[in-house]
């Protein structure tokens, strides 16, 4: 849209070479999409390291140190030992569900990557509807979950696959209103014109930190808590409670196709974590990107910090936080996340109409943010509390008599 | 160019295709399917229409009634499933012929 | 001899492969024995008409399409199908006794309607439209001008749906 | 705009042959010997009786249900906060007005019980 693009400048350079105009580009797009994706799979071996890396040393233990320098090629053994691997299928399995789930698990996340801009020019595709794409092919997710859990045959898959399916439809409610509200501010629904929104030029040189997360704290929170359970991490990794489910929807599942819900998993984390760099942190905005010729080496460089420093704050939180329980997550998201973003989204609609210069809306709005966040701290702090006084009581021996009910009113499922 | 009679006839296909499975099936979910099948079929043709119209630059009639069948059809299945777990939880069935309360 | 008709051009391969998909999959939904194998062919259909859309340069319906049927609706109907459990393994016919005519009807029906599109000299192509970022917005601004009124009407609906839906499938207890 | 959808199509081929492949390297690079113990269904150990239903909520259908209404109403919002500069007030009280509507159902589901997961 805006400047050349790398499928132009691709494109334009094969029909320098003597190609005709459709065929310069369909071989441009090829190669382009080609190397996306596997910028996707090889990028979830490296996700995979910094995973283990980090929460090692935050459970005070060294990690993978022995394959290569800072035990960086253990994920490749692992991964050439899960190809070498048997692949078990279990009797009574469904063929369709069963063996299609992997695969399309992998491809609804691979595909979001087509369009994720990594620089000035350097995005798949600036698609007009970049932000609703992304939100629509995650239900692709929620389907193969679904598949796995049915097509297994397995009670526990089933159990799991329908929890993971509560989870994430819970959480992409208050995901997609926290989006909206960025929409609302920028105007534009593609991922390029939300970056390019938050420069800052002072005096002919962008700055590049007009991040709107300074403007929004609290859409910011919101949708980096609803992203940890779409991604599910582990204050909201009921969907693989070990000691419930055994290992959630993809226990029947061994070898490559195991590995290829693993690989989903990671790389779903890591476009969450660019995603949010793009809409709150600025994306490959940042001092200096405006510069020709280094621009976009920085563009990339910034983006790259950036969304690898929020995947390494999830898995922090991940190793931080305890498990929460399946009636606390949707308490959490239907009667928390969901009426603080709707309250923002209806405050901001206003705001923006109101006849002020845009620095003082945008203070409005901030403020506004702010008053969410206490709004949800305080009702938060009120719930804990009870929930602590709940726990307690229940380990009063008088209130022991009265849990031993039938089973089934228990029952979590 | 696609000519517009190519996308007329893959919505008649899809109505045809739902309208046998809404008489034919004995399944009440079965039978929503099909109905949403014959609420795509109507879509197609909407935004067909509005893309091979006089001003589809600026007249968006087509595809705000398709944006609205859309809703309409959520709205639809979540009642109409609803009812259907609803008539399961009585009768143990969500087969329509079995569902015969009306029969003497 | 008649001359040859011109090759079909990109377009015209991509449209005939994405129609043959959906049709494919909408005898998948109205035929599966299975009932989630026909859930899951009616979420093929649902992303073949997406496409459609796309084809036809409507790219927020596309994205609306998939969103909401693929991404609510289906998850709705398999719910229900878990829930009322009735997926038939093949034990009982799925079809009623009605279905040899109701057959008959439909194609009878597909027929008239081949019929009728065929004999009608529609536009072989459309005016192109900048179908940009201004479209969708002028598509927004639509709903709350012109079409304020179905607009609420349909707010209207959904809150009696979320209402009257969530009081019939509760579990009375 | 059509030529962006293409480079979609593209990658949502190769990302289908990819893990595909993968896969299919899978089987052949791996063992393959089944047997009827391996090839059982996991569950903990215990033999698996009857088939795979087990009694679910209709919890799970609630939260599909507030779901469906809430993703309408994001198909809605979208467009409208693109178009949101150009407005007009009456405009603005007729989005207000329509997230309103929804917030008095999911209201209502709160004070009925539909969000407790029992």
């Amino acid at each position: 849209m805006q400047g050349p693009t790398w499928s132009d400048g691709l494109a334009g350079l094969l029909t320098g070479l003597g190609l005709p105009d459709m065929l310069a580009l369909g071989i441009a797009y090829g190669i382009g999409a080609f190397i996306l994706v596997n910028f996707g799979m090889v990028s979830a071996l490296l996700l995979i390291w910094i995973t283990r890396k980090a929460i090692s040393r935050m459970q005070d233990r060294l990690g993978p140190n022995r394959l290569g320098p800072y035990g960086l090629f253990q994920t490749v053994a692992d991964a050439a030992k899960l190809i070498s691997k048997e692949i078990i299928t279990p009797s009574q399995s469904d063929f369709l569900a069963y063996n299609a789930a992997p695969i399309l698990s992998v491809f609804g996340v691979l595909i979001l990557l087509a369009v994720v801009p990594f620089a000035p020019g350097l995005i798949g595709v600036d698609l007009n509807i970049g932000v609703l794409f992304v939100v629509a092919l995650g239900s692709i997710g929620i389907m193969a979950a679904l598949m796995a859990g049915w097509g297994s045959n397995n009670k526990y898959a089933l159990l799991a696959g329908f929890r993971v399916v509560a989870q994430l439809l819970s959480y992409e409610i208050p995901m997609v209103l926290s989006i909206l509200t960025v929409v609302l501010l920028t105007g534009t629904m593609s991922f390029q014109g939300i970056t390019e929104f938050q420069s800052l030029t002072i005096g002919g040189f962008n700055l590049g930190i007009g991040w709107l997360g300074i403007v929004m704290p609290a859409a910011m929170l919101i949708f980096f808590i609803s992203s940890l359970a779409e991604a599910e991490l582990t204050p909201f990794d009921l969907l693989e409670a070990e000691s419930e489910l055994i290992a959630g929807f993809h226990i029947e599942y061994s070898g490559m196709k195991f590995a290829m819900f693993f690989l989903a998993q990671f790389v779903n984390a890591w476009v969450l974590s660019a995603l949010m760099a793009i809409l709150f942190l600025g994306g490959w905005q940042g001092p200096g990107v405006g510069l020709p010729g280094i621009g976009p080496i920085l563009g990339i460089g910034y983006f790259f910090i950036k969304a690898y420093a929020i995947y390494v704050l999830q898995q922090w939180v991940r190793g931080t936080f305890p498990r929460v329980r399946i009636d606390q997550m949707m308490y959490f998201a239907w009667k928390v996340l969901v009426p603080a973003t709707v309250g923002l989204i209806v405050v901001q609609a206003i705001v923006q109409k109101l006849p002020f210069q845009s620095p003082v809306i945008y203070a409005l709005i901030f403020l506004a943010n702010i008053g969410t966040i206490w709004i949800v701290v305080t009702a938060l702090q009120k719930y804990i509390k009870s929930e602590g006084l709940r726990t307690k009581r229940s380990f009063e021996p008088a209130s022991l008599i009265g849990t031993m009910q039938k089973a089934d009113t228990y029952a979590m499922y | 160019m696609v000519p517009l009679t190519g996308y007329l006839l893959v919505g008649a296909f899809l109505f045809s295709a739902g309208l046998y499975g809404a008489l034919a099936r004995r399944n009440a979910i079965a039978i929503l399917m099909s109905i949403e099948l014959m609420l795509n079929a109507a879509n197609i043709n909407l935004v067909a229409f509005w893309r091979y119209g006089e001003a589809a630059q600026t007249d968006l009639t087509g595809q705000v009634f398709a944006v609205m069948i859309i809703a309409l059809a959520a709205a639809e299945a979540a009642v109409g499933l609803a009812l259907i777990i609803s008539v399961y939880r009585e009768r143990k069935t969500v087969n329509v012929d079995e569902l015969d309360l009306l029969v003497g | 001899m008649p001359p040859l008709p011109p090759l079909p051009s990109i377009g015209q391969l991509v449209f005939a492969g994405i129609a043959l998909f959906t049709c494919a999959s909408a005898l998948g939904v109205v035929l599966a024995r299975n009932l989630f194998h026909g859930a899951l062919a009616l979420v093929a259909t649902l992303f073949g008409v997406a496409a459609l859309y796309v084809m036809l340069e409507a790219e927020f319906l596309a994205v609306s399409q998939v969103l909401v049927y693929v991404g609510a609706i289906a998850t709705l109907i398999t719910f229900a199908i878990m829930l009322t459990r009735s997926m038939m393994y093949g034990k009982t016919s799925p079809l009623n006794r009605q279905w040899g005519k109701t057959g008959l009807f439909a194609v009878m029906i597909f027929l008239a309607l081949y019929g009728f599109v065929g004999s009608i000299p529609w536009a072989d192509s459309a005016a192109p439209v900048i179908a940009d970022e201004s479209m969708i917005a002028r598509l927004g601004e639509q709903f709350v001008t012109n079409y304020v009124i179905a607009f609420e009407v349909l707010g209207l609906l959904l809150l009696v749906a979320l209402v009257g839906a969530v009081m019939l499938a509760r579990d009375n207890d | 705009m059509l030529s962006q959808y293409a480079f979609i199509l593209i990658m949502a081929a190769i990302a289908l042959v990819l893990p595909l492949a993968a896969i299919i390297m899978g089987h052949l690079l791996g063992p393959r010997r089944p047997d009827a113990v391996k090839n059982a269904v996991y569950e903990s150990g215990v033999e698996t009786i009857g088939d795979t239903w087990v009694q679910f909520r209709a919890q799970y259908y609630l939260i599909g249900l507030v779901f469906v209404v809430f993703d309408v109403e994001a198909i809605f919002l979208f467009p409208i906060a693109i178009a949101y500069k150009g407005l007009d007030m009456f405009a603005v009280f007729a989005t207000i007005f329509f997230v309103l509507l929804l917030v008095i159902g999911l209201l209502y589901d709160w004070r009925k019980g539909a969000l407790e997961w029992q």
